[in-house]
């Protein structure tokens, strides 16, 4: 499940359930916010990109699944930081989805939010891989 | 997340929501609005001005309780100020689909006229 | 590194690197004020310790080691949680240090700090597992 | 982690540090300590109450920089209320080496008495 990420890369390996999403979150906004030049508002649009891709993630295996994870990982260079989201579920392909009225927001919003978005397929599982184009800090704060 | 139920007299309520508001915690939103509705409370302000984060979920929560009150021919107003959600709104149409207040106040005065 | 961790822990995995020690603390701290009751404190204290552990581990690694790395994991039952920082550096047992009186703060520390502290060999590293006696959040807050 | 120094009049200054004091931000302050001592600023106080996060690493910027003003006869001393650092410097007995006070005021006035 790890073996395609880069060697320098942060990453936090979850149980596939909703009460860590938060964790994920924390951690995406801590990296972000130390380390990038980010307005409040992009910070905001990373997180919530997170959280959509972390609840498709555990939403993506079925109840029966034995010690279903989630990956959270973070890469960074000089001109822009990609968040990946790993899970093994079902599988993903977005040119397949059918659109829908009620369901599809957050793919939506991720798509929104973030400056690139793409959904890889895992093998099973899906990888979403999203980008924000953003400077390292001058100087880093907290 | 925590909500706060304020009765505000006759079949009104309001629910003060504040922290954050994704699949984890949506859920106890979603109880407490089926809650209001099956006891008779049919207008429902949602005051989401203390929430920090609000996802998806949340929002399918808070279209799901519209849609549930009125089929009860009820109503449900949200209250926002901060820009973060009322772009949020925009982006996913919610906006649309419901009333949208800066206050508290806004909103019950209005629900009083329906 | 992480063949021996519990299946169902949270694992962060970063480069052994200075700045990224405060991504291990805010992990830690959203995990311990959502799951559990902690007095503000308590949390610090336990912030602290993963802070001075998470330094150790980093200190561990000597100039010219390649890709060094620092696993931080959260592990909870009813009474208590475990916070575990592992890293391959060179290796470390307390029985064999020596006293000294300007160093040794980041070790006592840790013991002060947490209910309890051991430090066991990695072959190579350390691996310093850290527990609080605590219960579980009633409501989870956040 | 930010610093700023805040000139108290001849040989005195005043570090304002706030954020989080580890082993990533704590060079940062030793940078500026060495740097005042060398340009003869030989009384300092380090004002603590700002900082959410102090650990070993901050500590030892601390008592080093105590060290380096001590050989050119000067003195530091810190500011801090909060509970959660005074508690650490007792655990740590760095309340022994260092004078510590609650207020800038008590601070530099005591400095300008040796
Ligand atoms: N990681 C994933 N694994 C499997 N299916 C996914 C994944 N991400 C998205 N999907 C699919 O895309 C659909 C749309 O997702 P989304 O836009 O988040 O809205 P919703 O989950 O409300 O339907 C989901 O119902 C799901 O079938
Ligand atoms: N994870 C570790 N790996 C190797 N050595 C360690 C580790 N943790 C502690 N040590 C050793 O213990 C000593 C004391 O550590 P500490 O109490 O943090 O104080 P300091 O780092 O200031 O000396 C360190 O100098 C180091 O030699």
């Amino acid at each position: 499940m790890r073996d395609s990420l880069p060697a320098d890369a942060v990453v936090l390996d979850i149980v596939a359930d909703p009460s860590l999403v938060s964790t994920a979150r924390v951690m995406v906004s801590c990296l972000a916010s130390t380390r990038r030049e980010l307005s409040a508002e992009r910070l905001d649009d990373l997180e919530l990109a997170v959280s959509e891709a972390c609840t498709n993630a555990i939403n993506s295996y079925g109840p029966d699944v034995d010690a279903p994870r989630v990956l959270v990982s973070w890469k960074e260079d000089d001109d822009r930081v990609e968040v990946r989201v790993t899970d093994r579920g079902r599988g993903y392909d977005p040119a397949q989805a059918i659109p829908s009225n009620s369901g599809g927001l957050g793919v939506k919003l991720i798509q929104i939010l973030v400056d690139e978005a793409c959904w890889e397929p895992g093998n099973p599982g899906t990888t979403v891989r999203m980008s924000l184009k953003c400077p390292r800090c001058r100087v880093e704060q907290d | 997340m925590s909500v706060d139920v304020v009765r505000a007299g006759g079949s009104c309520a309001v629910l003060v929501v504040s922290g954050e508001l994704d699949v984890y915690t949506a859920p106890r939103l979603r109880e407490c609005l089926v809650e209001l509705v099956s006891e008779g409370t049919l207008r429902i302000v949602v005051d989401l001005n203390g929430v920090e984060l609000l996802d998806s979920t949340g929002i399918g929560v808070l279209v799901g309780g519209l849609k549930r009150i009125r089929t009860h021919e009820g109503e449900l107003a949200l209250v926002c100020a901060q820009q973060q959600l009322l772009k949020l709104f925009e982006i996913t149409r919610v906006n649309t689909i419901f009333s949208v207040f800066h206050t508290v106040e806004a909103a019950t005065a209005a629900m009083a006229q329906t």
